[in-house]
């Protein structure tokens, strides 16, 4: 097999890797602090790309990232606002049903803003033949964009959540709780902060990402599955765990195109997933003990 | 300090306390015992927020809370130490206590929680040795001890435990006795829930005896402890001559 | 019994549409009430799982399309060539393969439709057998992500195989003949019959849920749902039947999967999308999750109305909508839950009779 | 032989030691208390006995079959029946479908012939409906057949949870703190309960800490501390027994 062939992939396994990895350290956000899987997860990314693009029609391109992603952490905060905040512990399985509905009607809203038509930003530097070499193997420029962003947000989220004393409330909260509001730490702000956080990273990875993938009104529900997938991989609520099995995925899943049709890829990426919810439902690097802990 | 007036509270259709009544003046250790499912654990939870009140008054220092969020309760310097300590398992020992500092933090500064964060250490010596392991892997007496820290650590004037004897070994048992005595001392108001009634009562100065969440005796500590019936029901006294 | 005349009145009011529509001369909506039917049936499955073993699946979807496809190929797919192999001789053997000219004139021999529909039944069977056993040791978050992955798969599978006609689907499927003079179809002149067809198994299908419901069985089930720990403490063998409902719910979608691929002479790689799933999911959150009736009105009219387009462009957008004002608003849905209990308090109260206080 | 044969039973949670190399037996006909302080292992024992959980080490022996490790429902099918401690009984089901639950073990009717309510089902059914108002009959609850269980007042919700399991039939009955949460006179009804329970030949196990319940009606008594067995004797033994004095009874005289 040719070498740089066998690089090639292994680059763009990584790089879809990394986002997968962003969109499961999104789902661990809203579910460390709350106990929900928030299935419209993926929405935030396709709104962050699809804002990003709209706005780069007449604002420079960095000035419509950093705006797409506030409005789009606005759309988190509201969705929190509106439709968790005032619930008074509800099932899980009302939990489940509300945020597909979500994921629904923003993807709906979504097709009827922009339609179906495929967009993109932008390559941030250089276009889309441009490339560099990175040791030995050419690559575009946004593969680093990607992987360098990618690398920022998971450091600035570690240093966040472990020295801050915001983090640290979230933590607890994400802990205990109850504990959390005996000490007198707003439990609801902190739930309304996890969904602003998530569909802010969610909404910068959908911007990094666009000019390769390109956003469509309905490519987060995609994401979603994979970022999910990544997330149970990891065990859910790890986010380092979810880094590892983000990469893992992305590069198996480049990889499976050589043996496999394309066609087929998510469904190797799922069948993964539940290969690994049926063996080891703790994913492959939670501990057993902690997932006993969080079963619901 | 505290004051309860014919207080109602319960879970979904079951009702746990009815129509009960009680005080808490500043500088009392108070405490209260009664069987498994009398009620008592419902009380310190209702005063403190985590239920809410369905019926009745409670007074905190002249305001009401039976309405308030739990997180409003410990900023007006009411805390609780709750039912199996639930310590932040995965967190530090030291983020623990910080975080219990968080009202501090908001009403002064990072100074303050510091300030607070030595005293604490200073009264738990063992946790200042532990500083830098997480909560979860400390064993149950330390646990309580990191607890009542953390709860120490928003300064309250009145301090609620849950039952911090629970699963404890006996030895481990008296220090933490030995804890809420010294924290009377310092100045402390202490509301007690036990199991252990003989060992609240040796610490407290009055008591309440509820049954099925209701007042059926309180007073002076050792009025209650020489009280037959309480040495019947609740301390295990007396079961050969009543039945033998 | 209360029960029975629910079913009759059911069939009576089948009758009465059909009547009105062809004394109002609008016939042309039997063709969508016909349709709906075959959706009512994987929601009155699905509403047994859901509400009553309660367990949630976002992959039901999946069954249907394993029926419906399983079928279609077995019925277009052209054995002509294959006739030296075993397995068709011995087919042919068993009188189980029927030729018939396709579109072109052609003649093209395969699998009879009845044949087609039991192996079609049984491999959804199967199907959820095996992955019943796995997915259903799995709670909450879990469940719903797995039941959607399998959803998921199928649909991939369907949308990227050659052999189930990739994004076209599958069509020219041939009537299913039920009895001389009798067959699943979509032509003009078998529009009544196919109404009264589809309805029939509604009609059963309602009847045998709701014996189901009140029977030994369905006191287990909602021990289940209520208190699994005091169920296994009754000796209620709760795997087990949470694998048998999750099966039979599975064979209820592929059997409608099944017909309605016949009816509409096709099916398309659209009916396992996950938007289907969730919608089945929607339509039984709706019904008020543990209440057949509910799920079979409410299965029944928005089908109904999203099939005549009433919704537009809307349509998955309603859907979506409508589950989340249900679960915040009314998680015990719309037909059943509190509102029934209310106006039924309601009316006791209005003819006097004295209401017990509780205690 | 007796009923129930525990040996060197063990069950760890982590670092905790819950049972510890715990061994005793229950004759048939009697009744046995097990009594100890919180913490004692006293739920986790009867969790183990009925399937709930799986020992680390030990073996139970019931009505001479081995069902160590064995899952609930097949415990169940022995004919041991239990009550929890939190009550759990099945919500929107009124009280007679819920001591229905309890004759689930002596039915067969599966999916199909409910599906068609088929003609034996329906008079299995209604035969079990009449050994079930018989069973509140005899617990003088027949009055609260077509309430909701879960709506009653509390102590008739734990009489309820009681025929429940009855209406198994069962050979040995668990009671999980049957007095918890009952008030004096309640609990002397539990009493007297209890007592006609044994009356009608079945044998009970209870966890209990009402000492006044536990004291009056047992034949033995089993006092458990840290997972450890300390004492088993008649409760007038028991309260003479200065181990038990020591960590039970007299509890903390020298804390």
């Amino acid at each position: 097999m040719d070498m740089e062939l066998l690089l090639l992939y292994l680059v763009a396994g990584v790089t879809y890797g990394i986002i997968y990895a962003i969109v499961a350290i999104g789902f661990n956000i809203i579910y460390n602090t709350t106990g929900i899987i928030n299935f419209a997860q993926g929405e935030f990314v396709m709104l962050g790309g699809m804002t990003a693009v709209t706005l780069n029609a007449f604002l420079p391109l960095p000035a419509a990232i950093v705006l797409a992603v506030i409005l789009t952490m606005a759309v988190g905060a509201l969705i929190e606002i509106i439709f968790i905040r005032w619930l008074v512990s509800p099932s899980v399985l009302r939990m489940i049903i509300i945020t597909i509905g979500i994921s629904i009607v923003v993807r709906e809203a979504a097709l009827h803003i922009w339609h179906e038509g495929v967009r993109a930003l932008p390559y941030f530097t250089g276009n889309e033949i441009t490339s560099v070499s990175l040791a030995g193997v050419r690559m575009s420029p946004q593969v680093l964009w990607v992987l360098g962003i990618c690398s920022v947000m998971v450091v600035a989220l570690n240093l966040f959540f472990h020295y801050t004393f915001l983090g640290r409330q979230m933590r607890a909260c994400a802990s205990n709780r109850e504990a959390a509001r005996l000490c007198g730490i707003s439990a609801k702000n902190m739930v309304t902060l996890s969904f602003v956080l998530s569909a802010g990273i969610g909404a910068l990875a959908g911007c990094v990402i666009s000019p390769i993938t390109y956003v469509q009104y309905d490519s987060g529900t995609g994401l979603a599955i994979k970022g999910f997938a990544v997330a149970i991989l990891g065990g859910l609520g790890n986010s380092m765990g979810a880094v590892a099995a983000g990469l893992l995925l992305g590069v198996l899943e480049s990889f499976s195109i050589m043996v496999m049709p394309t066609a087929y890829k998510d469904a190797i990426a799922i069948s993964i997933m539940l290969g690994v919810l049926f063996v080891r439902p703790s994913g492959l690097f939670g501990s057993r003990e902690a997932a006993k802990l969080k079963e619901f | 300090m505290l004051r309860i007036r014919n207080l109602e509270s319960g879970y979904g259709s079951l009702k746990v306390l009815r129509k009960l009544s009680m005080h808490v003046s500043p500088g009392e250790i108070v405490t209260i015992i009664g069987a498994n499912g009398a009620g008592k654990s419902t009380l310190l939870r209702t005063i403190s927020g985590q239920l809410r009140a369905r019926g009745g008054q409670i007074l905190f220092n002249g305001d009401e809370i039976g309405k308030l969020a739990p997180e409003k309760i410990v900023f007006m310097g009411c805390s609780l130490v709750p039912e199996g300590r639930q310590v932040f398992a995965t967190m530090t020992v030291k983020e623990n206590l910080i975080l219990g500092g968080y009202v501090q933090y908001r009403k002064k500064k990072m100074s303050a929680v510091e300030e607070g964060l030595e005293r604490v250490l200073g009264l738990f010596p063992i946790l200042r040795e532990r500083e830098g392991q997480l909560a979860g892997t400390l064993s149950g007496g330390e646990q309580q001890m990191l607890a009542i820290g953390r709860a120490l650590m928003a300064r309250p004037t009145l301090i609620m435990m849950d039952e911090p004897s629970m699963g404890l070994a006996p030895l481990i048992v008296k220090g933490i006795f030995q804890t809420i005595v010294r924290l009377r001392e310092e100045g402390n108001t202490v509301l007690l829930v036990e199991q252990n009634a003989r060992a609240a009562l040796k610490v407290a100065d009055r008591g309440y005896v509820i049954e099925t969440g209701k007042l059926v005796l309180e007073g002076k500590s050792e009025y209650l402890l020489g009280d037959s019936e309480v040495q019947r029901a609740y301390l295990g006294k007396g079961y050969t001559e009543i039945w033998e | 019994m209360r029960k029975h005349s629910g079913v009759l009145g059911l069939a009576a009011a089948v009758a009465a549409v059909q009547l009105l529509t062809a004394w109002t001369g609008t016939g042309f909506y039997l063709t969508q009430l016909t349709m709906s039917a075959y959706y009512a049936l994987v929601i009155i499955g699905l509403c047994l799982l859901m509400g009553y073993a309660g367990q949630i699946s976002l992959g039901h979807a999946g069954f249907f399309a394993i029926g419906g496809y399983i079928s279609a190929f077995l019925t277009t797919f052209d054995l002509t060539q294959h006739r030296e192999n075993a397995v068709v001789a011995a087919l042919a053997k068993a009188h189980l393969l029927v030729t018939r000219q396709d579109l072109y004139g052609f003649e093209i021999l395969h699998v009879k439709p009845w044949a087609a529909f039991l192996a079609a039944v049984a491999a959804a069977v199967v199907i959820a057998w095996i992955i019943a056993g796995p997915v259903l040791k799995l709670k909450g978050h879990y469940l719903a992500m797995a039941t959607l992955g399998f959803g998921i798969i199928v649909f991939r599978i369907v949308l990227g195989a050659a052999v189930f006609g990739e994004a076209d689907g599958l069509s020219e499927v041939p009537p299913f003949v039920i009895l001389p003079g009798l067959e699943v179809s979509g032509g003009l002149s078998a529009r009544v019959s196919n109404y009264y067809i589809a309805w029939s198994l509604v009609i059963a299908g309602m009847w045998s849920l709701l014996n189901l419901v009140d029977s030994r069985v369905g006191r287990a089930l909602k021990s289940i749902h209520g208190a699994e720990e005091a169920a296994r403490a009754m000796g209620v063998d709760t795997a087990r039947f949470k694998l048998k409902t999750f099966v039979m719910s599975a064979a209820f979608a592929a059997v409608a999967g099944v017909l309605l691929t016949h009816y509409n002479g096709g099916i398309g790689p659209s009916e396992a999308s996950v938007m289907k799933s969730v919608r089945y999911v929607a339509i039984v959150a709706v019904g008020g999750t543990a209440n057949l009736w509910g799920a079979l009105v409410m299965g029944s009219v928005l089908n109904f109305l999203s099939l005549r387009g009433y919704f537009g462009s809307f349509d998955d957008a309603v859907f979506g909508a409508i589950l989340i004002l249900i679960m915040l608003f009314a998680p015990e849905g719309i037909v059943g839950g509190h509102i029934t209990q209310k106006l039924k308090r309601v009316f006791s109260r209005s003819k006097g009779e004295a209401v017990d206080a509780a205690p | 032989m007796p009923l129930l044969d525990v040996s060197s039973l063990n069950k760890r949670f982590g670092g905790l030691h819950a049972v510890k190399d715990l061994s005793f037996a229950v004759q048939e006909g009697s009744i046995k208390s097990v009594i100890g302080p919180n913490g004692a292992g006293k739920t986790t024992l009867f969790n183990l006995l009925s399937g709930f959980l799986k020992p680390d080490g030990g073996d139970i022996t019931f009505r001479g079959e081995k069902t160590t490790g064995q899952a609930p429902h097949r415990v169940a099918r022995l004919r041991m029946a239990r009550t929890f401690q939190h009550i759990q009984l099945f919500p929107h089901m009124s009280v007679l479908e819920n001591v229905m639950m309890g004759r689930h073990i002596h039915t067969s009717a599966g999916f199909i012939a409910g599906m068609l309510h088929l003609p034996w089902s329906l008079k299995e059914t209604s035969s079990n409906l009449d050994t079930c108002r018989e069973i509140l009959d005899l617990l003088g609850i027949a009055e609260l057949a077509d309430q909701e269980a879960t709506s009653l007042a509390y102590g008739r919700q734990r009489v309820v949870e009681i025929a429940r399991a009855m209406a198994g039939e069962p050979a040995l009955l668990l009671l999980d703190e049957p007095a918890a949460g009952l008030n004096m006179r309640e609990t002397a009804e539990m009493s007297e309960l209890i007592g006609r329970i044994r009356q009608m030949g079945i044998t009970v196990l209870i966890v209990e800490h009402d000492m006044s319940l536990v004291m009056g009606i047992s034949d033995e008594i089993l006092v458990l501390s840290y997972g450890r067995k300390i004492a088993e004797d008649t409760p007038r033994n028991i309260q003479k027994n200065s181990e038990v004095i020591r960590v039970y009874l007299g509890g903390e005289d020298d804390a």
